[in-house]
C-alpha cells in the first residue's frame, strides 16, 4: 500500500515539477490529457484485466465517442436536412432492415440452397435499395456549401450531455461488435477489433454529411460549466480578482479553465474506479476472474461466458466512448484523421500494462504516468540530444543528430516503457 | 533580450519527412534577420514544437509549452488544419499569441474566430481549384480523372477543383483519395485507370502517397502525365520518378517576381531544399512576424499582428527573400514595404494567401515556368 | 466484345499488382508468423525490423555504388543484401539477449512480450530515422521493368497494355520459395522440430535435451533475413521510407491472422487475400465489362462495388468475415 | 434419469464414440470403465454440452438436452469434473469453490454496485460451505493457496470439490481417483456413497482402479472402440471374457488373488 | 556402504515462498527401482523436480554417479543421462505422437528406430495414433505418450511421476512390467505411485514422504507389510 502511495506521490511530483519548471499551464493541459487517458485504460483494464479480452479498437470507440459531441452539440444545418436529410434517414433504415430482414430469413429458412440464395438476394438487393436511396440525399447534403457545411449538423444541445450520449454510442458499437468477434481468441481477436475500429474511422473520414468526414469540425461549443478564456479576461470581475490576487489574467483565465476539467475529468474518473473497484470485489468480480482463467470450466460451472464477455466488452467500451467524447469536447475539434492506432490503441495499452493490468489503480497510475511522458518527452526529447550531443564538434554530423532529435519521442517512450517493464514486468501496481 | 519565435509543425508523424524543409525555411528567415543587425527588438531565437500533424491533444501541449513556458511571442505553424484549429482556439486566442500558418489550407480557419491573430501564408484551396480549372480548360483538356489525398487539404482542393471544372465544362471520371503512408496504391490506381480520362489529377504530398500514385500509374501505364497541385511540387519528385514526369504540369503560388528563385538559390546554399512543398510560405510566414513586430516596434501579438495585412499588400516597396535586411531598413525609416518573399505573398479576406500562381511545365527534367497568374 | 483486351486490363491493374503486393505482405507475414509460432508472442517491432534491414542495405548499397560495385540487370541491393541480414541478425540477437530473454526466464504473459515489442519498435523506429533521416529513399537501379506497358502494346497490337516489373517477379518467387523452405525447415527437420517442441512446452523441450538459447537464436535469425528479405524487395519495388515502414505492420498482421498465426503457408495465403481483396473490391470494373459487352450496353458509371475510400475497410471486414466461419485462420493458426 | 440413445461422435473420419446406448438410472452410482481411448471422456463432453454430437440423441428426465449449452446443463443439475484438471489457477482455493453456486446476487452488476449487505450475507453462507467443502476435502490449510500453485492431486480434490457446492441432480466423476492418495480416495469413496443415499445425488463415475469402482458402483458399463461391451454388476462385468481380454488383462486377476490371500 | 547411483541428499528447499522439502533424501542404486508414496500434497513431485534441477535447492545436493550435479541446468542433466516424466504437461500437445518421441530421442545421435519400435511394442495404440497431434489423445494415451518419450532417450537413470495415473488395468500391468524389464539392463528407475501397492510390490526401495519429509524408509516388501503404512497412505 505504501508503495503504491509513494508511486501515485511520483507521478503527482512530476506534475508539480512541470509546472514549476515548464508551466502550470502545461501541467494542468497534460494532466488532461492524462486524466482522459486514465479513463480510457479504465476502460481497456475492464475488459482485459478482468476478462482477458484483447480489444485493439479503442481507436474506433474513442471515435464514436467524439462523433456523440458533434451529433449532440453543434447546430443542426438546415439547408442539409431540407436537401436530403430525410433521405439519408431512409437509406440508412433501409439499410437497417435489409440486414435485419437477411438475418431473419437466415434463421427461419431451412438449411440449405434457398437459404443461402435467399438470404444472399436479400442483402444484394437491400444493398442496391439503399445505395439507390442513401447516395442522391448524401450528394444533395454534400453539395450544400462543402467549404463549411455540407453536413447535417448535430442536434445543438449542450455539450455536457454527449459524454453519456458518447458511451452510448460506444456501448451500441460495441454489441455489435461483439456479437460478431467475441467468438474469438487472443490475437484474432485483436486483429479483428483492430480492423473495426480502421472500419469505423473508414466511415468518419469519407462520409462527409455526417461530420463533415476529414475536413473536419472545428470550434465546437464547450461543455457546461466550463468557460472561456476570452470572456474571463473580458470580465471586470474576474480580472480584478486576478490582478487583486497578483495574477496576469490571461494566464489565470487558462488555468482556471483547465482547472474546470480537471475537475470534470477527475468526477468522471472518480465515478468510473468507484464503481469498477465495487465490480471487482464482488462475486461478479470473482466470476470474471474465473471466466478468465478457464472459459471451459467457468461454463461447467453454469457461467454463461458468451454473455459475461459481451457485457464487459460492453461496459468497457462505454467507458473508452466516454473518455472520447470527453477528448473531443475538450479540443472542441473532431478530426478523424487524428485517429491512429498508435496513439489512441496502443498507447492506451501500454498505460494498462505499465500500470499492471488486472489493477484499477495500476491502470489510473499507467494512464497518468504514460500520459505525462507521451507529452513531455516531446520537449525533453530535444533537450536530452542537445546535452548528448554538446561534447561533439560542429559538423555534419551534430547538425544531423540535432535535426534528427525530434523523434526522440518515440526513442524515450520505447526506453522509458522497457525500463519499466523491466524492472516490474507486471505492471508498477500488479494484481494481487 | 531574446525575442523567441515558435515553430509548430509535425516533425514526428504522417509530414516528418516534408516538415524539415519547413523548419530550415523558418529558421532561415529569423537567421536572415538575426544577420542583418537591424532588428532592434533583440536577438531572435526559435523554439521547435512537435504537432504530430494529426494528434490536436499533443499539439495542444506543445503549444501550451510553446507560449507558457517558453515565452515565444508568436508561433510559425500549426501545419496540418486540424491542429492548427486546435491550437488557435485552445492556445493562441486565449494567451493572446498571434500565429501565421505556412501550410493549413483549410476554407474553415477563414472563418473561424480569431481575435485577428491568425493569418496564413497558403492559400485556401478554393482559389488553387480555380486557378486548376483555368490551366486545363486552356488546354483543352476536357475529363481528367482525380486523386487526392485524404485530408481536408485534399479533399477541399478536390472539392473546390471539380466545382470549378464542371463549371467550364470538363469532366471529372472519378474522384477517389488515397491514404498518405501506406504500402500499396494498386487499388486506386487501378480503379483511376478504369475510369479513365486524359491525365490524372494528383492532389497530394510530393514525398507521400502522391508520389506512390504517380509511380504506380507510370508503372502499369495507367496514366502517362499528371497535373500536379502545389503540394506536389518539387525537385525530389523529379528526382524519384525521372524522365517519365516530363511533359506534367503544375502551379504553384508565385508571381513573376524572382522571389521564389532566389529563396531555392539561397536555400540550396544554406543546405536544404528549398523547392519542398511549403517551405517558401514557411519562410515567409517567420519574415511576415519578424517585419511586423519590427512595424510594430512590439512583440507583443496584439501589436505585431495589426501590422501583418499592411506589410504584406501593395503598395510598398516589394520585398524578396535575401531582402529581410533591407525591409527592415525601410521599416525603420518609415517607409512602406509590400512583402513579396517567396511565395508572393499577398493576403485578403480574414488574413490568408490570396493565391497568385506561377503555371509550369516539366520539360526534360527541369521545372519551367510557363506563365503567371 | 474484346475478351482479350479485357483480360490484359484485368491483369496488368489488378492481378499483377495484387500478386505483387500480397507476396511483400506474405514475405513481412512470414516473419511475423515465425516469431509467434516459436516464440508465441505478437512482435510489434516486425515493421521496424524490415526497415532497420533495410536501411543497412542500402547503405551498403551506396557503398557499393561508390567503388562501382553493380549487379548488371538486377538491382545493386540484392548484392548488398546479406549484409543486411547479417546486420539485422546481429541487432535481432542483441535485442534478445538485452531485452526479451528476460521476459522468457520470468515466463511472462504473452501480452507484456507484445508490450516490450511494442518498446523496442519506438526504439528501433527511433534508430533508424536517426540514421538514415525520416526522407523517401529510392535504391532500386537496374532494370526496371521485364515488359512494360509501351512494349507489350507494341508487341501484341493490343489496346491495353501488360506491365510486369523485375521486383514484382522477384518479390513473387522468393516469397514461395521462402514459404517452402520454412515449412520444410518447421516441419522436417530436427532443428525445426526442435523449435516447434520449444514453443509447444517450453519445460518439456528443456527434459528433451533440447538448448532453448539455440532455438531462440535461430529463429531471431531466421526472422531478421525474413524481415530484411521483405524490407529489401519492397523497398525495391516502391521506395524505402520508415513511416511507411511502420505502417506496413498493419497489413502483415492481418495478412499473417487470416492465414492463421505460425502457419507458413497460412501467411502467403494471408498476404494474398489482403492484397486482392484491396484490390478488387474496390476496382472499378467500367474498361472490363466495356470491352466485354456490345458497344451500345457500355456502363456510364464505373461498376464500382465500393470506392477506393472504403479499401482498408473491405480488406478487413473480409478478414473479420473469414475469422467469423475460421475463427484461427485459415491454415488453423495457433493461439497463445 | 440420462438416457443415451445411439450416440455418434466423430473426428474427421475416426469414430471415438461409435454409436453408444445407455441409461443411467435415478439414484444409481454408475461406473463406466474401458480401455485407454474408448470414449468414455467423449461421451462425457458429449453429454455435458462441451462437444457437440455427430448423431444420436440426449436425454435428461425424459427432456432432450442434446447439444445444450455447459452453463444451461450446470442450472438443470447435471455437473462434471475433468479429468485433466481445470482449476481456476490465479484464484485462491476457497475462490475456486466460492465461485461455483449458481445464480449468486452479487453476480449481477446492480447488487455489486447498490445491494452490498444483501451479497455479504450471501457470501458470508457460500464461504462457510466452502471452508466446510475444503475440510472435508483435507486441504483447509490451502483455502488462501492460488489454485494454479497446488500439487497434482490437490487440483483433483478441488474439482471434485466444486461437484459439492451445490444440490446436483447427476453428477459425472471423470477419473477424480487418477492420483489421487488411496487413504484419501477411499474417503472420498465414503463421501460419493453418502452423497448419494443422503441427498439423492445420482453418479457416472469413469475410473481405472477396480478397487474403487467395486466398492462403490452398480451398474458398471464397460466401453471399447467406442462402443458399450458390457454392463451389468461388478462382478458380471469383471468376468465378461471380452472385458478381461480388452481392459483389465490376466494380470489383474493375479493381483485379486494375491489380494484375497493377504487377507 | 557405496553411494547410490543418484541420491538427492538432504534436499531443502520450494517454490520462493516457505519451503516444501525438509531435509528429504532420496535415492536409487545402479539397476534398481526406487519407489517415493505419500498423501497428495505431500512434496512427492517436489522432490522430483528438486533431484532433476528445475527448483532451486537451499540446502543439500544431488549427486548422479558420485559426481556432484546441483549447479548443473535440467538440460545438462539430460546431456549426463537422466530422463525425467513429469506428473502434468508432459507431452507436446501440438506435435504428433512420432515427433513426441523423436524430441525423446533428440539428444541420441546414433539411430533409434530400434527403442520406436520398442515403445510401438510396448504401446501398440501409439502406432495407430503416430500421425496425430498428441493433444487429441485421450488422457491414458498422453500418459503414454510421456513415458514413451522418456524411454526414447536411453537413459541411465529414468524419473516417473505417476506414469500409471489415468492408464487402464491391462496397460498398466505392462507398463510395470516394462518398467522390471528395463531396470534388468541396469537402468535405475525412480518413480512417484499412487498405485502404490503395485508399486511397492516390484521396488527394491520404498519412501514415504509427508510434509516434505521422509517418514518411512525401507524395502518395498517392507513397507507393504507395515500395517501403519498401509492403513495411512496406501489405503488399508
Ligand atoms: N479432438 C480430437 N481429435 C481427434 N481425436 C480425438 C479427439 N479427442 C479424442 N480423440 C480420440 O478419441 C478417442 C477417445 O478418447 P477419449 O478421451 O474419449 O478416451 P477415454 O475413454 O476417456 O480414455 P482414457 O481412459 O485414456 O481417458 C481416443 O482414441 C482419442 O485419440
Ligand atoms: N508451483 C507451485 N508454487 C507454490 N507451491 C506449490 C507449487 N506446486 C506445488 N506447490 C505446493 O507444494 C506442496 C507439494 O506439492 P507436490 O506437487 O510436490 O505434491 P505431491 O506430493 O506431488 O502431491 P500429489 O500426489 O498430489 O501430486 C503442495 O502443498 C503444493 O500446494
Ligand atoms: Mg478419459
Ligand atoms: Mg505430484
Amino acid at each position: 500500500m505504501n508503495r503504491n502511495l509513494a508511486l501515485f506521490a511520483g507521478v503527482a511530483l512530476l506534475f508539480v515539477l512541470t509546472g514549476v519548471f515548464q508551466s502550470w499551464n502545461l501541467a494542468l493541459s497534460i494532466l488532461n490529457l492524462s486524466l482522459i487517458s486514465a479513463i480510457m485504460a479504465l476502460g481497456v483494464n475492464i475488459q482485459w484485466g478482468y476478462a482477458g479480452l484483447f480489444n485493439t479498437g479503442i481507436m474506433g470507440f474513442a471515435a464514436l465517442g467524439g462523433l456523440a459531441v458533434v451529433l449532440v452539440s453543434t447546430q443542426p444545418v438546415v439547408e442539409g436536412w431540407q436537401a436530403g436529410g430525410t433521405g439519408i434517414l431512409a437509406g440508412l433504415f433501409l439499410g437497417a432492415a435489409s440486414i435485419a430482414a437477411a438475418i431473419f430469413a437466415y434463421n427461419r429458412l431451412p438449411k440449405g440452397r434457398v437459404r443461402t440464395w435467399g438470404t444472399l438476394a436479400i442483402v444484394v438487393g437491400g444493398f442496391f435499395l439503399f445505395r439507390a436511396v442513401f447516395d442522391p440525399a448524401v450528394t444533395a447534403v454534400e453539395a450544400f456549401n462543402p467549404a463549411t457545411a455540407g453536413n447535417l449538423g448535430g442536434l445543438g444541445l449542450p455539450a455536457t450531455l454527449a459524454w453519456p450520449v458518447g458511451g452510448l454510442l460506444a456501448a451500441g458499437a460495441a454489441w455489435a461488435i461483439g456479437k460478431i468477434a467475441l467468438g474469438l481468441r487472443s490475437d484474432y481477436l485483436a486483429i479483428a477489433t483492430l480492423g473495426i475500429a480502421e472500419i469505423v474511422i473508414a466511415v468518419m473520414k469519407n462520409e462527409d454529411w455526417l461530420a463533415r468526414g476529414v475536413k473536419n469540425i472545428i470550434d465546437m461549443p464547450r461543455p457546461w460549466p466550463v468557460p472561456y478564456e476570452v470572456q474571463l479576461q473580458q470580465s471586470a470581475g474576474f480580472v480584478d480578482w486576478a490582478t487583486r490576487w497578483g495574477f496576469d489574467p490571461a494566464t489565470a483565465s487558462s488555468i482556471v479553465v483547465k482547472l474546470c476539467y480537471v475537475a470534470m475529468f477527475g468526477a468522471v474518473l472518480l465515478a468510473v474506479i468507484w464503481l469498477s473497484e465495487r465490480a471487482l470485489n464482488s462475486p461478479w468480480g470473482r466470476m470474471m476472474r474465473a471466466i478468465r482463467d478457464n472459459e471451459v470450466s467457468a461454463a461447467a460451472m453454469g457461467k454463461n461466458v458468451t454473455r459475461r464477455h459481451l457485457q464487459v466488452f460492453i461496459l468497457g467500451s462505454a467507458v473508452v466512448g466516454i473518455a472520447g467524447a470527453m477528448y473531443t469536447s475538450m479540443n472542441g475539434m473532431l478530426a478523424p484523421g487524428e485517429y491512429n492506432p498508435l496513439r489512441f490503441t496502443f498507447l492506451i495499452w501500454v498505460m494498462v500494462i505499465v500500470g499492471g493490468s488486472g489493477n484499477n489503480w495500476g491502470a489510473v497510475l499507467g494512464g497518468l504516468l504514460i500520459g505525462w511522458l507521451w507529452l513531455i518527452v516531446e520537449s525533453v526529447g530535444p533537450a536530452v540530444m542537445g546535452a548528448l550531443v554538446a561534447g561533439l564538434s560542429d559538423g555534419p554530423l551534430k547538425t544531423h543528430l540535432i535535426d534528427a532529435a525530434q523523434h526522440m519521442r518515440l526513442l524515450t517512450m520505447g526506453v522509458v516503457l522497457l525500463l519499466v517493464l523491466r524492472f516490474s514486468p507486471r505492471g508498477l501496481i500488479p494484481e494481487k | 533580450e531574446d525575442v523567441k519565435l515558435g515553430i509548430l509543425l509535425g516533425f514526428t508523424g504522417p509530414l516528418e519527412s516534408t516538415v524539415p524543409d519547413m523548419a530550415k525555411g523558418a529558421e532561415f528567415a529569423v537567421k536572415e534577420v538575426n544577420d542583418s543587425g537591424k532588428f532592434t527588438l533583440g536577438t531572435v531565437t526559435t523554439v521547435n514544437g512537435d504537432t504530430t500533424c494529426v494528434d490536436a491533444a499533443a499539439a495542444t501541449a506543445a503549444a501550451e509549452r510553446l507560449v507558457t513556458s517558453d515565452g515565444v511571442k508568436a508561433i510559425v505553424g500549426g501545419d496540418c488544419s486540424g491542429v492548427t484549429g486546435a491550437v488557435l482556439q485552445n492556445v493562441a486566442r486565449p494567451n493572446g499569441i498571434g500565429m501565421i500558418s505556412p501550410s493549413a489550407t483549410s476554407p474553415a480557419l477563414s472563418t473561424a474566430e480569431d481575435d485577428g491573430l491568425f493569418f496564413r501564408t497558403a492559400p485556401s484551396d478554393a482559389r488553387q481549384g480555380e486557378i486548376m480549372a483555368d490551366i486545363l480548360s486552356e488546354k483543352g483538356i476536357k475529363s481528367v480523372a482525380v486523386t487526392y489525398t485524404n485530408n481536408d487539404y485534399g479533399k477541399g482542393l478536390a472539392d473546390s477543383f471539380g466545382a470549378a471544372f464542371a463549371a467550364k465544362g470538363g469532366s471529372v471520371t472519378i474522384s477517389t483519395p488515397h491514404e498518405d503512408g501506406k504500402a500499396d496504391y494498386s487499388a486506386e490506381v487501378a480503379s483511376l485507370a478504369a475510369a479513365g480520362g486524359e491525365m490524372l489529377i494528383v492532389a497530394g504530398y510530393v514525398d507521400q502517397g502522391g508520389k506512390g500514385v504517380i509511380q504506380a500509374s507510370l508503372d502499369s501505364g495507367a496514366f502517362s502525365s499528371f497535373y500536379l497541385v502545389d503540394g506536389m511540387y518539387g525537385d525530389s519528385l523529379i528526382e524519384a520518378i525521372g524522365e517519365p514526369l516530363n511533359g506534367s504540369f503544375g502551379a504553384v503560388p508565385g508571381t513573376d517576381s524572382p522571389g521564389a528563385a532566389a529563396y531555392e538559390e539561397a536555400a540550396k546554399a544554406a543546405g536544404f531544399d528549398g523547392s519542398n512543398a511549403f517551405s517558401k510560405e514557411s519562410y515567409d510566414a517567420a519574415a511576415l512576424i519578424l517585419l511586423s513586430m519590427a512595424a510594430a516596434n512590439s512583440t507583443n501579438s496584439k501589436d505585431w499582428s495589426a501590422k501583418v495585412m499592411d506589410l504584406a499588400n501593395a503598395p510598398g516597396e516589394p520585398i524578396l527573400p535575401g531582402e529581410l535586411g533591407k525591409a527592415l531598413e525601410l521599416i525603420a525609416a518609415g517607409t512602406d514595404i509590400d512583402y513579396v518573399g517567396a511565395s508572393a505573398v499577398e493576403l485578403v479576406g480574414a488574413g490568408e494567401s490570396a493565391g497568385a500562381y506561377r503555371e509550369y511545365e516539366i520539360k526534360e527534367g527541369k521545372i519551367e515556368t510557363v506563365k503567371f497568374r | 466484345m474484346d475478351i482479350l483486351n479485357a483480360l490484359v486490363a484485368f491483369l496488368n491493374f489488378v492481378f499483377v499488382p495484387a500478386l505483387a503486393y500480397g507476396s511483400q505482405l506474405a514475405l513481412g507475414a512470414l516473419g511475423v508468423t515465425l516469431i509467434y509460432g516459436i516464440l508465441r508472442f505478437s512482435n510489434f517491432a516486425h515493421g521496424d525490423t524490415m526497415a532497420f534491414g533495410t536501411m543497412v542495405t542500402i547503405l551498403v548499397t551506396w557503398w557499393m555504388q561508390s567503388v562501382g560495385i553493380t549487379f548488371g540487370v538486377l538491382p545493386t541491393a540484392l548484392l548488398a543484401l546479406p549484409f543486411g541480414i547479417a546486420a539485422t541478425a546481429a541487432f535481432a540477437l542483441g535485442t534478445d539477449r538485452v531485452i526479451y530473454r528476460f521476459y522468457r526466464k520470468q515466463k511472462a504473459a504473452p501480452v507484456i512480450l507484445v508490450m516490450v515489442s511494442l518498446g523496442v519498435m519506438f526504439v528501433m523506429n527511433g534508430i533508424v530515422r536517426l540514421i538514415i533521416g525520416v526522407e523517401d529513399q529510392n535504391f532500386a537501379d537496374g532494370g526496371r521493368f521485364l515488359i512494360s506497358a509501351g512494349d507489350f502494346k507494341e508487341m501484341t497490337g493490343l489496346a491495353e497494355g501488360l506491365a510486369i516489373k523485375g521486383t514484382q517477379a522477384v518479390t513473387v518467387v522468393t516469397a514461395i520459395v521462402v514459404m517452402g523452405l520454412l515449412f520444410w525447415f518447421l516441419q522436417k527437420t530436427r532443428t525445426g522440430k526442435s523449435m516447434r517442441a520449444f514453443s509447444d512446452n517450453e519445460d518439456l523441450a528443456l527434459l528433451s535435451g533440447i538448448n532453448p538459447d539455440r532455438v531462440v537464436q535461430i529463429t531471431w535469425i531466421i526472422a531478421a533475413a525474413l524481415a530484411t528479405i521483405a524490407g529489401v524487395l519492397y523497398g525495391l519495388d516502391k521506395s524505402f521510407k520508415p513511416f511507411t515502414y511502420f505502417q506496413l505492420l498493419l497489413p502483415i498482421f492481418a495478412a499473417a491472422i487470416v492465414g492463421g498465426l505460425g502457419s507458413p503457408i497460412g501467411a502467403i495465403a494471408g498476404g494474398f487475400v489482403i492484397a486482392f481483396s484491396e484490390v478488387m473490391v474496390t476496382y472499378a470494373w467500367k474498361k472490363v465489362v466495356t470491352y466485354l459487352v456490345p458497344e451500345s450496353m457500355a456502363p456510364d458509371g464505373l461498376v464500382q462495388l465500393m470506392t477506393t475510400d472504403y479499401k482498408f475497410a473491405v480488406s478487413f471486414a473480409i478478414l473479420i468475415l473469414v475469422l467469423i466461419f475460421m475463427p484461427t485462420g485459415l491454415f488453423k493458426g495457433k493461439s497463445v | 434419469m440420462i438416457v443415451v440413445e445411439n450416440l455418434h461422435r466423430h473426428f474427421g473420419g475416426f469414430r471415438a464414440v461409435d454409436g453408444a446406448s445407455l441409461e443411467i438410472r435415478t439414484g444409481s452410482i454408475t461406473g463406466l470403465i474401458g480401455p485407454n481411448g474408448a470414449g468414455k471422456t467423449t461421451l462425457f463432453n458429449v453429454i455435458a454440452g462441451r462437444l457437440p454430437p455427430t448423431s444420436g440423441r440426449v436425454l435428461m428426465d425424459g427432456e432432450d438436452i442434446t447439444g445444450l449449452p455447459p452453463h444451461e446443463l450446470f442450472h438443470k443439475g447435471l455437473l462434471r469434473t475433468f479429468q485433466i484438471a481445470h482449476e481456476f489457477g490465479s484464484m485462491t482455493c476457497l475462490e475456486n469453490l466460492m465461485m461455483v453456486p449458481a445464480r449468486q446476487k452479487g453476480e449481477t452488476l446492480m447488487n455489486a454496485w447498490f445491494n452490498r449487505a444483501a451479497v455479504a450475507e450471501e457470501e458470508e453462507r457460500i464461504r462457510q460451505k466452502a471452508k466446510d467443502v475444503l475440510e472435508f476435502l483435507t486441504i483447509s490449510h490451502l483455502s488462501e493457496q492460488k489454485a494454479g500453485q497446488i500439487s497434482g492431486g490437490q487440483k483433483k480434490l478441488l474439482e471434485l470439490g466444486r461437484t459439492m457446492m451445490v444440490d446436483a441432480k447427476i453428477v459425472f466423476l471423470d477419473e477424480v481417483g487418477a492420483g489421487v492418495n488411496r487413504t484419501l480416495l477411499n474417503t472420498i469413496g465414503d463421501a460419493i456413497v453418502r452423497l448419494n443415499k443422503e441427498r439423492g445425488y445420482t453418479f457416472c463415475v469413469i475410473e481405472h482402479d477396480m478397487d474403487f469402482i467395486a466398492r462403490l458402483c452398480d451398474p458398471v458399463i464397460c466401453m471399447a472402440e467406442g462402443k458399450v461391451l458390457a454392463q451389468g454388476t461388478v462382478d458380471q462385468v469383471k468376468n465378461d471374457e471380452r472385458v478381461i481380454e480388452a481392459y483389465l488383462g490376466t494380470g489383474l486377476k493375479n493381483k485379486v488373488k494375491e489380494e484375497a490371500a493377504h487377507g | 556402504m557405496a553411494e547410490p547411483f543418484l541420491i538427492g541428499e538432504a534436499m531443502t528447499g520450494g517454490y520462493g515462498g516457505a519451503d516444501i522439502l525438509h531435509s528429504c533424501t532420496i535415492a536409487v542404486e545402479k539397476g534398481q527401482i526406487a519407489v517415493i508414496v505419500g498423501p497428495n500434497g505431500a512434496g512427492k513431485s517436489t522432490a522430483m523436480k528438486a533431484v532433476f534441477g528445475m527448483l532451486k535447492l537451499r540446502a543439500g545436493h544431488v549427486k548422479l554417479d558420485g559426481e556432484d550435479i546441483t549447479a548443473l541446468t535440467p538440460q545438462a542433466r539430460v546431456a549426463k543421462g537422466m530422463g525425467f516424466v513429469p506428473q502434468t504437461h508432459n507431452i507436446f500437445t501440438s506435435m504428433t505422437v512420432e515427433e513426441n518421441l523423436e524430441m525423446g530421442a533428440f539428444i541420441r545421435t546414433d539411430d533409434f528406430a530400434d527403442t520406436m519400435a520398442q515403445v510401438y511394442d510396448l504401446f501398440p495404440i501409439l502406432k495407430q495414433k503416430r500421425l496425430q497431434p498428441a493433444g487429441e489423445l485421450s488422457g491414458g494415451q498422453r500418459q503414454q505418450v510421456a513415458v514413451g518419450r522418456a524411454l526414447m532417450t536411453k537413459p541411465k537413470v529414468l524419473m516417473l511421476d505417476e506414469p500409471t495415473a489415468g492408464v487402464s488395468p491391462i496397460v498398466m500391468d505392462e507398463l510395470f512390467d516394462r518398467i522390471i524389464e528395463v531396470a534388468r539392463t541396469g537402468i535405475s528407475i525412480l518413480m512417484v505411485e499412487q498405485n502404490a501397492r503395485q508399486a511397492l510390490e516390484i521396488a527394491d526401495k520404498g519412501y514415504v514422504l509427508v510434509q516434505g519429509a521422509n517418514r518411512f524408509t525401507d524395502t518395498g516388501k517392507a513397507l507393504l507389510a507395515d500395517p501403519e503404512v498401509r492403513r495411512s497412505f496406501l489405503g488399508g
